[in-house]
């Protein structure tokens, strides 16, 4: 059932969704002296039909990223345009673009309220906008779409009496029922077990195939983007520090962190870089390259020899913009384009 | 093993470990990794039914005293368990729950003990002045490092790992297995490294068996399991973790369809039959046992790979 | 969740309010440390007892009755007299005016005159209350100790025979009225039936004109029976909370790691199960504290206990408003300092907390 | 029961013969200025002298400090003659000047006319020529001059204390005084403890020791007296006496009290100034009205149910044990237990029944009346109950209204009926007063001495007369025509003579005065002869049986954790090698 | 509390239900759920020895207060005609002898259940209802309304409730509304802390904040996905609650702060003693009222614990 190269949108396409200098600090622990800025200036558009990955260690933000997608919390500054207008955070319009982009979060066995069996979960979303049509057959059909088949197997069972990859199936299938245009997914497998996890991700192709539909999909997990993404954004401390294409990012990364992530894989070719430090605090991001600090390439003097070093330290870099293009939030990176140029 | 409620975790399992030598088991969730772990040590509740014969350096865990088990655990073998977070006792200064185990096999005075557990945090990368601190001051991944300093608190002679990076970051999860690599090699100790990420175990250690519902179905030298799997669960499993720059796992994720077996109801015959791709009629009804396949270092349990049963022979001193 | 969550009028304690405190304590983590916490702590607790302060100043205002009328006792009485009795006890103000009043003579511990008594409450209450925490303390630290002891014991071994009698024999007494518990006792054990010959004094705290280690003694004896009743209607609350504290922590991996370290099982019940366990149910037991001194009324009613209950009761029905006054506030205060008393000690006892 | 140990004898360890009285008011004052409470009123006619005091025979009244008093023939200056044999405590001699400024204290300032200052509002001038005679001139006659219940306190003792209105008198000890005991101790409801004056002119009392102890509940006072803590218990409830009078050496005194209990009704309040207020039902201003509902209470069944048969049938409204003033109703004149009349009374009334059975009042609606009662008063609830069903079978709706304190409706007139009772002095005089016109309130916001707002002007004149009235033997005639009338209003209608039910052990108290004498009572008699007169029983038996007592508690007490303690041990011991 | 239902072996009924569920529509599918889970409860239930002994206790009573009319009548109630000589000991015709007016005990301890049950059913379910009401809202909306709420709750919580009832009652007339609301506005905070906890813990789990996510508002997220998921800790409290209410109704009657009027058991244990019962050993008029109020207030007591282990097994409540 898998899908080989599925329509790759042309870069010029209007994007469904786009976030611009998007935002999202939270009173911090310590008073409100220091609040953090979990979301701190993101550009990121989403085409029709496009999957796109935005993957970053624990932290980084990309939940939060994507709630403020979804209008579940409001940026404190920067938009969020849909469908070319900007969210209406009034709750009559928040309801009605909430009808055309849909949330799957992370944990299945969570997102599903233990009282309610498959047909209420399935159908809250029909309740919730008072759909008009037959609940019951929008019900059916979207089970099946999500590959639960035959759907009146599972109408009256309890979340408790279904396995993970199901979980997730009724999860997907609740927000399908709407037929929204936009997926939002915050680590859809994470919690799944390795052997159910590409069954859920080839519905997600399958979907994008099917319905047209387009989806970011949060995931800590490279492999994961690799085998469904479009285009990849990899998010650090707040801010997405590179983006461009799967096979761009991936197979060729140009930011240390980047590159660091995925020589750990056990995969990997070459020595791992096992970044120390602690891993990064969002109310107290440090000033110029906000990974500076983890640097391996500042650490072992490479930024120095390509004189960047004291840009690295104290230069803020531009936020990168959304659109397709393979660009990179490095001084060193920068540097090295500029003189291979 | 069966738990008092009649599950039946753990069916017949026949592995070999000697001494330094680094075994991974994978496996999906619920299978049964962790309860061979705790059966090790005769750690599973009260009421749980286990039978066969657990030799730890020739001495059956089973039969032992109660005395002689405490006597073995920790000084014998020690675990490192899935969430450290939990593992260590909130209220005790981590010093001090390091110190325990080696005070308690009076293995060093309460002096030597403190002595002891800073030397062993400093091993695991830890400054020794971190004895003082409670778990809750510590990060997760330092806290993971104060599980398996306590873990080498006794010198034992086997370590089990039961996932000790799960639920840690990537980074940190990296951090954690050199760590552990590195110490297993240093101190010639036996390893068992329990995990669901096939790709971890293959790259960390010697042997590798994967379990299903409660079962090995495959068992060989780390690398070939992973990159060429008799089985076909092995197989499933291993494709499940795609390769980057693998063109052919773009747009592709693979996956197993069917779902996880319910261990309190198991399928008849091959408990794996009902996900398999290639099963036959007669999976259905006969149960599969590990043969030898392929190369004579590897096991499986699959119809489709040799037909001579070699798990009788298997056995071996650890 | 359990029974110990169950309020109740009849002195039993509620979970809430224990979970509470530690919640609360864990917010204290970010900010500057412990003072600022005890600070905090504090004014909250000021706070309480400002708010305690009104409300006892207003409630019992709504108790129909004139005190002043009441006090005239049936003699003739002119309404300028009546005017001067209403402006010797300051009745005549204003609420409000009344009410400042009250709060500032209250800040400098004067409560006020008591109308039947004529004396201050001040007098009053300090004369009753060590006699109330004589009471209370013995029975506090008996039912805590008993509870600990036997809830700890039936978690351990839940779901057997020791577990099913502990429980079972702890709700029963749970449910008994305290009062009528007060009552039996007194006729098997003061009166006497049958072969039981009455071995405790049937009331009061002394018998008059003991001196020295007599006294004490005699204290002693009118103690017995009272401290009984309180403890076995106190006990199980104590006990069912220890014991669903511990269950919790029962599934604890840190317990399964202690063991694997090859501690014995007391020693893993006591070094690690019991310390986690006792912790969160500390705040819970002090609360109990400062709500048996409220719940003890009924004990001192049967036991003829010169108490605060005692007072209480007596102020009610006049009503002796400057006495009632001061008594809920004694009585909520008890709450209130304890609570605070719980807040203020959790965190420097359980790490989690942190400072 | 004869199981029980030993009842602790009437003896403390030292030999001391010490007498017990268990009670359960608490003490309001110590102050004779302030204190209104019986038990308060008590323990000062134990420790002050009065003027007079009254036989234990016949209540008449006798000698107190005074041994002498006199009216001047205009009847309005008495002169008394003060005894030169009575000291105080502290050694000075007890005089005229002392009786003089407490009066003269009492009527000049506010604070210490608290308690008692009814006694003195119709004097004029109270002074002492010499230490053996003190001059009281009067406003008006006033025949109960021998009955002026004030304690005399030491001036100067008092003429220390700043505002008596605060002062307490119960800081120093022993308190001065000169009664027939010394208040050497108090605690507040724990204990009162006198000790016997030695100096007390007419003798002193036999025991070593008086000590009033607390026990605020019925039960515990009587199971002390049964252990012997005590030896003395009043107020007993019918089981309770019941139940002692099987006691081996406890007696039981029934006696003839001198309360009477009685059913008020409001006959609309009013003011001096002829103001009306409350809201009394109005079908109760209409005497056949008040005849019926009172036809139809079965006083019998009260005695007998409600009292146990621990009272007498009520009539007049002064009871029996005070003779001299005793009236009761004779033939027609009596309201006999009659439903059937009661009913025809009240259609003759013009409150007929409706349909439903209920009698309706003259704006149509049924009636119910509201009935006052005492919370904390067993009797009311009781009473309450029957008249309930009594008057529900006449037609008429009961609304108990029972409350702590029934002061304010009470003196605001709000309410139909009410439970009422007061005790009776040997001098009728008080209980008399307070249905005349001149007890009501001046106007509404006062408050009047009036009991129920009752006013009557044949009453008030008869009330007239006999305050005037100097001769015992007409004074007691006039008093009866005043009971008549009373009877006649209908406006107080007495069901019972609760009597006093007391006990003692024998074992501690070998003899022990009542009053009167014949068949009395002994708690709060009008006199000190109870406890000034109790002779202790000869103690031979065993001494120490209270510390028996606290040794035998305390052993099994410790045995009983001690056993608990080894067996939750050992079934620890027996686990723990069985478990890991 | 955790809300989760312990992992069950997938017993799907299927062969049975798939007929059904083929032509049902969602209303039928409601019912059918709902029916399954009660006969669920129940089985779970039943594995509950205490509380089994809990619910028998509360049937039998609750069959008691129910059929009084039939079995004494409200005519015991009389004092006027009261059969007996006061205080009788127990005899074949009075088995719990008789009360002060001679009227039989049984027949008051049976007519007193009436009132000691409706007033422990009442007060409960008020003092529940705020709790539940105050929780929920608090826990659900944040800011200013939960402050105020909970500044409130802990106020009410640190005042003493026996004082507070006492005070209460005195302040109003006797009657049975005074101490039903007595009771219910004194008890209720520790339901509004407890349902807020619980509130608090629904709201943080991720199907919320898919409901929003799915546009849910306020009003949807508490009825849908709050109400019904504390809905089993209210019901488990307001059995607890019921408890300590009878035994609160007692201490208040027994205090002397009920209606004086009416039969029930708290007020026949202050008549035995206003009596003078306890001293003169007349203990048939003192055990049975205080028994009935124990082993009521104990059967209640286990219900609720049985009730809150079946829908949390964690607790571990003995069986
Ligand atoms: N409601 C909140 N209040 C305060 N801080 C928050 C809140 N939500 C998130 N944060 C903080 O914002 C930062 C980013 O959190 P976020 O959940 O977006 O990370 P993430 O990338 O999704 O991490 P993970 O991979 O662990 O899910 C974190 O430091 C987190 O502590
Ligand atoms: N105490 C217990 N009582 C009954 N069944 C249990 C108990 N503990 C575990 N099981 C069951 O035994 C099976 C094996 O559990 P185990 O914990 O060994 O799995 P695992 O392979 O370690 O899974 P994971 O990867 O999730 O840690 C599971 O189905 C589990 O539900
Ligand atoms: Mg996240
Ligand atoms: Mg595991």
């Amino acid at each position: 059932m898998t899908t080989t190269a599925a329509a790759v949108p042309s870069a010029s396409s209007a994007p469904l969704l786009s976030a611009e200098g998007l935002h999202v600090t939270f009173p911090g622990r310590r008073g409100d002296a220091t609040r953090a800025r979990a979301v701190d200036g993101v550009d990121l558009d989403i085409r029709p039909g496009e999957i796109v990955a935005l993957v970053g260690e624990s932290g980084c933000g990309k939940t939060t990223l994507a709630r403020s997608l979804l209008g579940l919390v409001r940026p404190s500054a920067g938009r969020v345009t849909f469908a070319g207008r900007p969210l209406d955070y009034s709750s009559r319009h928040l309801k009605a673009y909430r009808r055309r982009v849909q949330l799957v979060l992370q944990d299945p066995s969570g997102s599903l309220n233990p009282r309610h069996t498959v047909y209420d979960a399935v159908a809250e979303g029909l309740r919730i906008h008072k759909y008009a049509g037959d609940e019951r057959e929008a019900v059916s059909t979207a089970l099946s779409r999500a590959g639960l088949r035959p759907p009146e197997r599972f109408f009256l069972r309890y979340p408790h009496q279904l396995s993970g990859g199901q979980r997730q199936r009724v999860v997907i299938a609740g927000a399908l029922v709407l037929e929204p245009e936009l997926i939002v997914a915050d680590e859809p497998v994470a919690s799944l077990d390795a052997s159910v996890r590409g069954e859920i991700l080839a519905l997600l192709l399958r979907l994008r195939a099917e319905l047209g539909l387009s989806a970011l999909v949060v995931t800590h997990d490279l492999g994961l983007a690799w085998n469904i993404a479009d285009r990849v954004a990899v998010m650090y401390l707040g801010r997405i520090v590179e983006t461009g294409t799967v096979e761009e990012v991936l197979t060729a990364p140009q930011h240390p962190y980047t590159q660091a992530l995925l020589s750990v894989l056990p995969e990997a070719p070459g020595a791992p870089v096992v970044l120390t430090g602690e891993p990064p605090d969002p109310s107290r991001i440090p000033s110029g390259c906000r990974f500076h600090a983890r640097c391996q390439i500042l650490a072992g003097g490479e930024a120095e020899r390509a004189g960047v070093a004291d840009a690295c330290r104290g230069e803020d870099l531009p936020v990168l913009d959304g659109g397709g293009g393979a660009q990179v939030a490095c001084h060193w990176a920068r540097s090295r384009a500029s003189t291979t140029q | 093993m069966t738990y008092a409620g009649g599950v039946a975790a753990v069916r017949g399992v026949n592995l070999a470990l000697s001494a330094g030598q680094k075994l991974g088991i994978a496996g999906e969730s619920g299978c049964g990794k962790s309860t061979l772990a705790l059966a090790l040590l005769r750690l599973l509740p009260s009421g749980t039914r286990v039978t066969g014969e657990i030799l730890l350096d020739g001495e059956d865990v089973l039969t032992m005293k109660w005395g002689r088990v405490r006597a073995v655990r920790w000084a014998g073998a020690s675990i490192v368990f899935q969430g450290a977070m939990h593992s260590l006792n909130a209220v005790h200064r981590v010093g001090d729950q390091i110190a325990e185990p080696i005070l308690l096999h009076r293995k060093a005075t309460p002096a030597g003990a403190r002595k002891k557990t800073g030397e062993l945090l400093e091993h695991v990368g830890l400054p020794a002045a971190r004895a003082s601190a409670y778990p809750h001051e510590l990060s997760g991944g330092q806290r993971q490092r104060v599980m398996i300093a306590m873990a080498l608190a006794c010198d034992p002679r086997l370590i089990i790992a039961d996932e000790p990076t799960t639920a840690l970051d990537v980074m940190i999860q990296a951090q954690i297995l050199r760590l552990i690599q590195q110490l297993v090699s240093e101190q010639e100790l036996g390893l068992i490294m329990i995990s669901h990420d096939l790709a971890v175990l293959s790259d960390t250690c010697d042997r590798l068996a994967v379990m299903y519902a409660g079962r090995v179905v495959e068992e060989g030298p780390a690398r070939q399991v992973y990159e060429d799997a008799q089985h076909p669960y092995g197989q499933a499993l291993s494709a499940a973790f795609p390769r980057i720059g693998d063109a052919g796992s773009r747009f592709a994720p693979r996956g197993l369809p069917g779902d996880p077996p319910d261990p309190s109801a198991l399928p008849s015959g091959c408990a794996f039959h009902p996900r398999c791709a290639v099963a036959l009629e007669s999976c259905a009804t006969e149960d599969q046992v590990l043969r030898a396949a392929a190369t004579p270092d590897r096991r499986a349990a699959c119809v489709h790979v040799g037909p001579v049963p070699v798990a009788e022979e298997a056995r071996s001193t650890p | 969740m359990t029974a110990e969550a169950t309020p109740s009028l009849v002195g039993k304690t509620d979970g809430p309010a224990g979970a509470g405190p530690s919640a609360r304590g864990a917010r204290a983590r970010g900010t500057s440390g412990y003072p600022r916490y005890v600070a905090g702590k504090l004014g909250g607790a000021a706070v309480s007892l400002l708010a305690v302060l009104v409300t006892s100043f207003f409630l019992f205002r709504l108790i129909p009755g004139d005190p002043v009328k009441f006090m005239t006792g049936g003699r003739q009485v002119s309404a300028e007299q009546l005017a001067a009795y209403r402006r010797e006890f300051g009745l005549d103000l204003p609420l409000w005016e009344q009410f400042t009043d009250y709060c500032g003579k209250a800040l400098t511990g004067d409560l006020g005159t008591s109308y039947q008594f004529r004396a201050p409450v001040i007098d009053k209450i300090t004369e009753a209350l060590p006699n109330t925490l004589l009471l209370t303390g013995t029975s506090f630290v008996l039912y805590t100790a008993l509870g600990i002891f036997l809830g700890t014991r039936a978690a351990w071994r839940s779901g057997g025979l020791g577990d099913r009698l502990n429980t079972g024999l702890a709700l029963t007494l749970y449910s008994i009225p305290s009062f009528w518990l007060g009552l039996l006792l007194i006729i098997v054990f003061s009166v006497g039936i049958g072969p039981i010959p009455g071995l405790f004094p049937t009331g009061g705290m002394e018998s008059g004109g003991e001196e020295g280690f007599a006294y004490v003694l005699d204290v002693a004896h009118h103690l017995v029976l009272p401290v009984v009743t309180l403890v076995a209607v106190e006990y199980g609350q104590t006990l069912l909370v220890t014991r669903s504290a511990l269950l919790d922590e029962m599934g604890g991996d840190y317990l399964t790691t202690a063991r694997a370290k090859g501690l014995r099982d007391d020693l893993v019940r006591r070094r690690h199960a019991v310390p986690n366990a006792l912790l969160p149910t500390m705040t819970l037991i002090f609360i109990n504290l400062g709500r048996t001194v409220a719940g003890v009324i009924l004990v001192e009613t049967v036991f003829s206990w010169p108490g605060l209950g005692g007072l209480f009761y007596q102020a009610l029905s006049v009503p002796d408003l400057p006495l009632v006054q001061g008594l809920f506030f004694v009585f909520a205060a008890a709450v209130i300092v304890m609570n605070t008393l719980a807040d203020l000690i959790y965190p420097l006892l359980d790490p989690r907390v942190g400072r | 029961t004869p199981l029980n140990p030993a009842p602790q004898q009437a003896e403390a360890k030292d030999g001391k013969k010490v007498l017990t009285v268990a009670v359960a008011q608490s003490v309001d004052s110590l102050s004779p200025f302030l204190a209104q409470r019986l038990v308060s009123t008590s323990l000062h006619r134990l420790t002050y002298e009065y003027l007079t005091n009254y036989s234990a025979k016949d209540n008449s009244a006798i000698a107190g400090l005074a041994t002498k008093w006199e009216p001047s023939a205009d009847k309005l200056t008495w002169t008394y003659t003060i005894r030169d044999n009575s000291k105080w405590s502290d050694g000075e001699q007890a005089t005229a000047e002392d009786a003089a400024w407490t009066f003269n204290k009492m009527m000049t300032d506010e604070g210490a006319a608290t308690a008692n200052g009814s006694f003195v509002a119709n004097f004029k001038k109270v002074t002492a020529p010499s230490p053996t005679e003190l001059v009281i001139e009067l406003k008006k006659p006033q025949a109960t001059m021998a009955a002026l219940d004030v304690p005399i306190v030491p001036k100067h003792v008092w003429e220390k204390v700043g505002d008596f209105s605060k002062f307490n008198n119960d800081k120093d000890f022993p308190v001065v005084g000169n009664g027939p005991f010394i208040l050497t101790g108090y605690k507040a409801d724990s204990y009162v403890r006198l000790e016997p004056n030695k100096s007390f002119w007419r003798g002193t009392p036999k025991f070593d020791e008086l000590v009033f102890k607390y026990y605020k509940d019925g039960d515990a006072a009587v199971a002390a007296l049964q252990k012997g803590e005590v030896s003395f218990v009043s107020g007993l409830t019918p089981a309770q006496s019941a139940a002692l009078r099987g006691e081996e050496n406890v007696t039981v005194n029934d006696a003839p009290g001198r309360r009477f209990y009685a059913l008020a009704t409001n006959p609309g309040a009013q003011a001096k100034d002829g103001k009306k207020f409350g809201d009394g039902h109005e079908s109760l201003l209409d005497q056949r009205v008040r005849k019926a509902l009172f036809m139809a209470v079965d006083r019998k069944t009260v005695i007998d149910k409600v009292f146990q048969g621990h009272a007498a049938e009520g009539e007049g409204y002064i009871p029996p044990r005070f003779s001299t003033y005793y009236w009761k109703p004779t033939g027609s004149q009596k309201i006999a237990y009659d439903p059937d009349r009661a009913a025809r009374l009240l259609d003759e009334a013009g409150y007929r029944k409706n349909g439903d059975g209920k009698r309706v009042g003259k704006n149509g609606r049924p009636i119910t009346y509201r009935v006052l009662c005492h919370a904390t008063d067993p009797q009311d609830k009781a009473v309450g109950q029957y008249l309930e069903e009594w008057w529900g079978e006449l037609g008429i709706g009961v609304t108990l209204d029972c409350r702590d304190n029934v002061s304010d409706p009470w003196l605001a007139g709000e309410y139909d009926l009410a439970f009422d009772g007061w005790s009776v002095n040997p001098d009728p005089d008080f209980v008399l007063s307070i249905h005349t016109c001149a007890a009501l309130p001046a106007t509404p916001k006062d408050i009047g001495a009036t009991d129920n707002f009752i006013c009557d002007k044949k009453y008030d004149d008869l009330y007239e007369q006999q305050l005037a009235e100097y001769d015992p033997a007409k004074r007691a005639e006039l008093i009866k025509r005043m009971e008549s009338r009373l009877y006649d209003t209908g406006y107080m209608n007495v069901m019972a003579y609760p009597n006093a039910v007391e006990a003692y052990r024998t074992d501690h108290i070998a003899s022990i005065t009542t009053m009167p004498e014949a068949a009395g009572n002994i708690y709060g008699q009008d006199g000190y002869w109870s406890w000034w007169s109790a002779t202790p029983a000869a103690g031979e038996s065993s001494d120490d049986s209270s510390q028996t007592g606290v040794i035998i508690g305390i052993v099994a007490g410790v045995v009983v954790l001690a056993g608990l303690g080894v067996f939750l041990a050992r079934r620890h011991h027996a686990t723990v090698e069985d478990r890991e | 509390m955790t809300t989760t239902d312990p992992d069950e072996p997938m017993t799907t009924p299927e062969a049975v239900s798939k007929a059904q569920v083929a032509k049902a529509g969602p209303r039928a599918l409601a019912r059918q759920r709902r029916r399954r889970s009660a006969a669920r409860f129940w089985h779970r239930y039943g594995t509950h020895r205490a509380g089994l002994f809990g619910l028998a206790a509360l049937g039998l009573f609750a069959l008691i207060a129910l059929t009084a009319p039939l079995t004494v009548g409200s005519g015991v109630q009389s004092v006027t005609d009261a059969p007996g000589r006061p205080m009788e000991s127990p005899s074949a015709e009075f088995p719990l002898g008789t009360d002060q007016f001679g009227r039989s005990l049984l027949g008051l301890v049976v007519w007193g259940s009436r009132v000691s049950l409706l007033v422990g059913l009442l007060a409960a379910v008020l003092s529940v209802a705020i709790g539940a009401l105050i929780g929920i809202t608090a826990g659900h909306f944040r800011g200013w309304y939960a402050t105020v709420m909970m500044r409130i709750t802990d106020w009410f919580l640190v005042m003493p409730t026996l004082v507070l009832a006492i005070a209460l009652a005195t302040v109003m007339s006797r009657s049975l509304g005074t101490i039903i609301l007595a009771i219910g506005v004194t008890t209720w905070p520790t339901t509004a802390r407890l349902v807020r906890a619980q509130t608090l813990a629904v709201e943080s789990r991720p199907y919320i904040e898919r409901a929003k996510a799915l546009g849910g508002g306020h009003w949807h997220v508490m009825s849908r996905h709050v109400l019904p998921n504390v809905m089993p800790l209210v019901l488990a409290q307001t059995t607890l609650i019921i408890s300590s209410a009878i035994l609160a109704e007692a201490t208040l009657a027994f205090l002397g702060l009920g209606d004086p009027t009416v039969v029930s058991w708290g007020g026949l244990l202050q008549d035995a003693r206003e009596a003078g019962a306890v001293s003169a050993g007349k203990w048939w008029y003192l055990v049975p009222p205080g028994i009935a109020i124990a082993v009521v207030a104990l059967a209640f007591t286990l219900c609720g614990r049985a009730v809150e282990s079946v829908l949390n097994p964690r607790l571990g409540v003995a069986r």
